[in-house]
């Protein structure tokens, strides 16, 4: 039994799944198309933005990047368009606007 | 008789009965027969009526039922006598032992018409005399070889002081007392 | 040199616990296998064996533990009976899907009610259909060879199961009796050291275990799973074969007792089956051609074998100490039944409920169903006149023995 | 340990929470595991649990799971057990030599599983002493299953057994205080936290709760947009009103000692947690004053008990 998850879906023959439905990768979520699930999508203005990350540990998606000290833009593929970081940015960095 | 000899114990919860079944195991293992020893389990706590059972014999032992017509019975507490049917299935080509300071002639009455031969110890003057405190198993377990012959006494001494000297290692003084228990009740048990 | 002792049947599984000397033991006491949780406490406060035990507060958590043991990558193992069991009842199957090769004794005692502390099936039986492997044993001597075997077994990558090594309560684990120990030199090789390919604390890898799973991977799930539960079926027989090389005691599927040639024969788990075998004795001194079929391993069951070494009898008895409400016998009466059937037997045979809550069973209560098993091959099933040993009165496919009426 | 709280060094760590899980948008159970699970160090190694509920079917849906760790879960009220036994058999492994390096064991659990239907295990599990960490993400009802009340369920909420109507007032008791129950096991940590500013209260107490040595308890108050009913954005709104309220006091028990993490200068009145929720909408129909009133005196009397502990 060697396939990787990345080969397993809802067709694959009961002989190539995992024994016991486990998993021997890591993080294999990071597949998977949350960000389908959005009505809204947040938008940066990195001109408002200062850096200042309070909206980072507030995403419920983890879809917020920190790389040298400084977010990224929003991981759309992820992110769910709750809105919490709207309210979490102290600067109105972030808006939302209607749909994807 | 056949190679097989049944045995069933009477006793109440606390008095060694069922460990003195085991013991008998024990002892008849250590000359090579095939043995079971067993108590009948319930929730009866101290000084309520119990049974246990011996199996010895010179081949397999297969059958796991209890004992219904034993060759022998071993009466620990006399006190029994009125409430429990001891001698129920005994054959009476074996015999019954009982704990007692009566006579044989005094017991039988209470034996329900019981044919067999009755045999009578004082556990409790045989302990008093060795050991100082009454463990009514250790006389019991030592009268009941002789009485079933299931081995020879002079043999049975031999293998509980080796069994008892391991136990007792540290208490050189338990080891005789036990050791005299056992020589008087083999000589006392008529 | 193998060891000659005398032990019960609980002292016989705690010396093969500690010789196995598996990696963690979670448990709860619950009589009649408390006895086993105190051997290994004893055996690890002295230093004996290196098992870390862990006291928990009930039977739930001892398989719970258990699991998350298992997964974590030890050899892993517990004990109970009865309510412990019927407790554990929802992670034990947790515990089969998840394919951690846990081994659990069961010392088999009456499920509740009421109230009773004494020896039936009802507790494993009630977990047949959990995906666990069952063993049963006759004595103390095959619960204590059946343990050694357990674990080579449990964890055979073509099989990764849980198993339950079984025994009658108090009959066989309170009896002190003969038996042959095998020495450490030879069983440490024999079981050998667990290695899992995957594992939660394996540093190389993650790894996640117990997922939520939708159906169209759940039933694939479970046909795996049953994949493996066959499988286990030539696994146990290549296991038995290098353990008769350690231990000159040959186990298969089941054991035949004069059955080759029997016209009739009873079919029984545990330790009924020495008294029935007693009973052959005295019956084939008299020229009755009885025999015995013991079931060893439950689960997987062997179907196609049984029938196989029943083609020959006339009449057969099926003996359950369990009662399953079916109105139609107990469990291993309706297996072996559909088994008989499908293999298109052209035996008689009765199922007879015996033994529940420690009621005794004796070398005359199985002669007397030999005799009642003639009389069936003579006049067929519906057609008998005995009714006097099993109840519900002759004629019927599904009696008990030894009831007043 | 690190007693330093460099914020943005933390939220340059991976998630060991990764995206791509099923949780509903804006919820606040996953706020809890992702940033408790930030505060292992980095290098070191964990194996995560996880009772049944909200966030176990929807972090390891096969084949997705969302853990950077190993992850176990079993069943809804043995996550103690389960993880006790993960820490045993790390202990077992260690003491044979079979494995080398050092693992965190961090087990989750939702309200249900932790102060109803999982008590027991976790109560037995904190009592053995394994080196663990159990952290209840408190939403404050049984959401997987669809808003069933709890023993966590605030007072007068109106939940799906407990619906306010005609005669009723919604959950009739006051929520049970698993946080002292855990602290009466005399464990080494127990803490009480929320959502509030930078995290780092919620970071400093995982990250003690995970490198004391024995077990720890962490009690989150997680809001639940959907079974509380609110606007997802206003779950830091509506933490700080729980927090300031005293509705959700912060606090920790280190070795036994009580004390109180933050004390709200200007003590907010219990409306200001209620107003914002459907749940107690029902609360603010005129006739209802006199439950306010009730709640504001059992918010008070809960929070000078707990002053008193921590004097």
């Amino acid at each position: 039994m060697s396939l990787k998850v990345k080969d397993i879906n809802e067709q694959t023959r009961w002989q190539d799944l995992h024994m016991g439905l486990h998993v021997y990768e890591p993080a294999t979520s990071k597949t998977f198309d949350t960000g389908e699930w959005r009505t809204n999508t947040p938008v940066l203005d990195m001109e408002k933005c200062r850096q200042c990350l309070l909206c980072v540990p507030y995403c419920p998606d983890s879809s917020i990047p920190v790389k040298d000290g400084k977010r990224g833009e929003f991981d759309l593929g992820h992110c769910k368009g709750c809105g919490i970081c709207v309210s979490a940015c102290p600067f109105g960095a972030i808006t939302m606007k209607e749909g994807k | 008789m056949s190679s097989l000899t049944e045995i069933r114990w009477h006793g109440r919860g606390g008095q060694g009965a069922k460990t003195a079944a085991l013991l008998l195991a024990d002892v008849a293992f250590s000359i090579g027969k095939y043995v079971q020893g067993f108590p009948e389990y319930g929730p009866e706590r101290m000084g309520a009526p119990i049974t246990a059972f011996n199996r010895i014999s010179d081949t397999q032992i297969r059958v796991h039922s209890n004992i219904y017509d034993p060759d022998f019975v071993v009466v620990v507490d006399e006190t029994l006598l009125h409430g429990v049917d001891v001698t129920n299935g005994l054959k009476k080509e074996g015999g019954i032992l009982i704990n007692t300071a009566l006579s044989k002639e005094e017991i039988r009455p209470l034996l329900k018409g019981y044919e067999g031969a009755v045999y009578t110890i004082d556990a409790h003057d045989v302990c008093m005399k060795t050991l100082g405190k009454y463990f009514p198993n250790t006389p019991m377990l030592a009268a009941i070889v002789k009485v079933s012959g299931v081995m020879e006494p002079d043999v049975f001494l031999r293998e509980m002081e080796a069994s008892l000297k391991h136990k007792f290692a540290k208490k050189p003084e338990v080891l005789q007392g036990n050791m005299k228990a056992l020589e008087l009740a083999l000589q006392e048990v008529c | 040199m193998a060891v000659k002792e005398r032990m019960s049947g609980n002292e016989a599984v705690a010396y093969a616990m500690k010789q196995v000397n598996p990696d963690v033991m979670p448990a709860f006491p619950i009589t009649p296998s408390t006895e086993l949780p105190q051997f290994v406490a004893n055996y690890i406060a002295n230093g004996e064996m290196d098992t870390e035990f862990i006291p928990v507060e009930s039977e739930h958590s001892a398989m719970s533990a258990a699991i998350g043991a298992s997964a974590a990558g030890a050899r892993t193992m517990t004990a109970t009976s009865s309510a412990g069991l019927a407790l554990m009842w929802e992670v034990i199957y947790v515990a089969a899907s998840t394919r951690v090769p846990i081994t659990m004794a069961v010392v088999n005692r009456a499920l509740t009610g009421p109230l009773n502390i004494n020896c039936e099936h009802s507790d494993s039986m009630g977990a047949r259909d959990s995906g666990w492997l069952q063993i049963y044993a006759e004595n103390n001597q095959e619960a204590y060879d059946n343990f050694l075997q357990a674990y080579r077994i449990a964890e055979h990558k073509d099989v990764m199961l849980p198993i339950m090594i079984c025994q009658d309560g108090f009959i066989t684990s309170h009896a002190v009796e003969n038996i042959e120990l095998i020495e450490d030199e030879k069983v440490k090789p024999f079981v050998g050291e667990y290695h899992p390919e995957h594992f939660l604390l394996n540093p190389r890898e993650s790894m996640a275990v117990g997922a939520y799973a939708v159906s169209n991977y759940c039933m694939e799930a479970k046909k795996a799973h049953a994949e493996a539960m066959k499988n286990a079926k030539q696994v146990i027989l290549d296991v038995a074969k290098e353990f008769a090389e350690i231990s000159g005691r040959e186990y298969g599927l089941f054991e035949e007792y004069k059955l080759e040639d029997a016209d009739y024969a009873i079919v029984a788990i545990g330790s009924a089956c020495g008294t029935a075998k007693d009973a052959i004795d005295k019956l084939r001194e008299q020229g009755v051609k009885a025999g015995l079929l013991k079931v060893r391993v439950f689960r997987p069951f062997p179907a196609e074998e049984m029938v196989e070494a029943l083609k020959n009898c006339k009449s057969i008895a099926i003996m359950d100490r369990c009662e399953s409400y079916s109105s139609q016998g107990g469990p291993l009466g309706a297996e072996l039944m559909a088994a008989l059937f499908r293999g298109k037997s052209k035996a008689e045979a009765v199922n007879i409920v015996y033994g529940l809550s420690g009621r005794d069973i004796r070398v005359e209560d199985v002669e007397k169903i030999f005799a009642d098993l003639a009389d069936i091959a003579e006049h067929g099933v519906g057609n008998t006149s005995t009714g006097d040993v099993t109840s519900n009165g002759a004629g019927d496919t599904y009696r008990y023995l030894g009831l007043r009426e | 340990m690190d007693n330093t709280f460099n914020f943005k060094e933390i939220q340059e760590r991976e998630d060991r929470l990764a995206p791509g899980h099923r949780m509903c948008a804006g919820c606040g159970g996953t706020i809890a595991a992702r940033n408790v699970l930030k505060a292992i160090h980095p290098g070191d190694r964990a194996v995560i649990g996880n009772a049944t509920g909200c966030l176990e079917v929807s972090t390891f849906m096969y084949p997705y799971t969302a853990y950077e760790d190993s992850y176990i879960h079993t069943a809804f009220e043995n996550a103690g057990a389960t993880m006790s036994g993960v820490e045993t058999a790390y202990n077992a492994l260690k003491k044979k030599g079979k494995i080398d390096e050092t693992y965190k064991f961090i087990t989750f659990g939702g309200d249900g599983g932790t102060y109803d239907i999982g008590l027991q295990s976790l109560s037995g599990a904190m009592e053995r002493g394994h080196d663990m960490v159990y952290v209840c993400y408190d939403n404050g009802a049984y959401m997987n299953t669809g808003i069933q009340r709890s023993s966590a369920t605030p007072m007068y909420a109106d939940t799906t057994t407990t619906p306010a109507g005609k005669v009723s007032n919604g959950k009739p008791q006051y929520r049970k205080d698993l946080a002292a129950i855990m602290a009466a096991h005399n464990i080494p940590y127990v803490a009480q936290t929320t959502f509030i500013g930078n995290m780092k209260d919620l970071y400093t107490k995982s990250e003690k709760a995970i490198y004391t040595p024995g077990p720890a308890f962490l009690n989150i108050m997680a809001p639940c947009p959907r079974g509380w009913r609110y606007n997802a954005p206003d779950i830091i709104d509506i933490c700080k009103a729980a927090v300031e309220t005293c509705y959700w006091p912060m606090f920790e028990i280190v070795e036994g000692k009580w004390s109180i993490s933050y004390e709200p200068k200007n003590k907010l009145p219990i409306e200001e947690f209620l107003k914002s929720q459907g749940r107690f909408k029902h609360l603010f129909k005129p006739e209802n004053e006199h439950l306010i009133a009730e709640y504001q005196a059992e918010v008070d009397r809960r929070w000078e008990e707990l002053r008193a502990r921590c004097e």
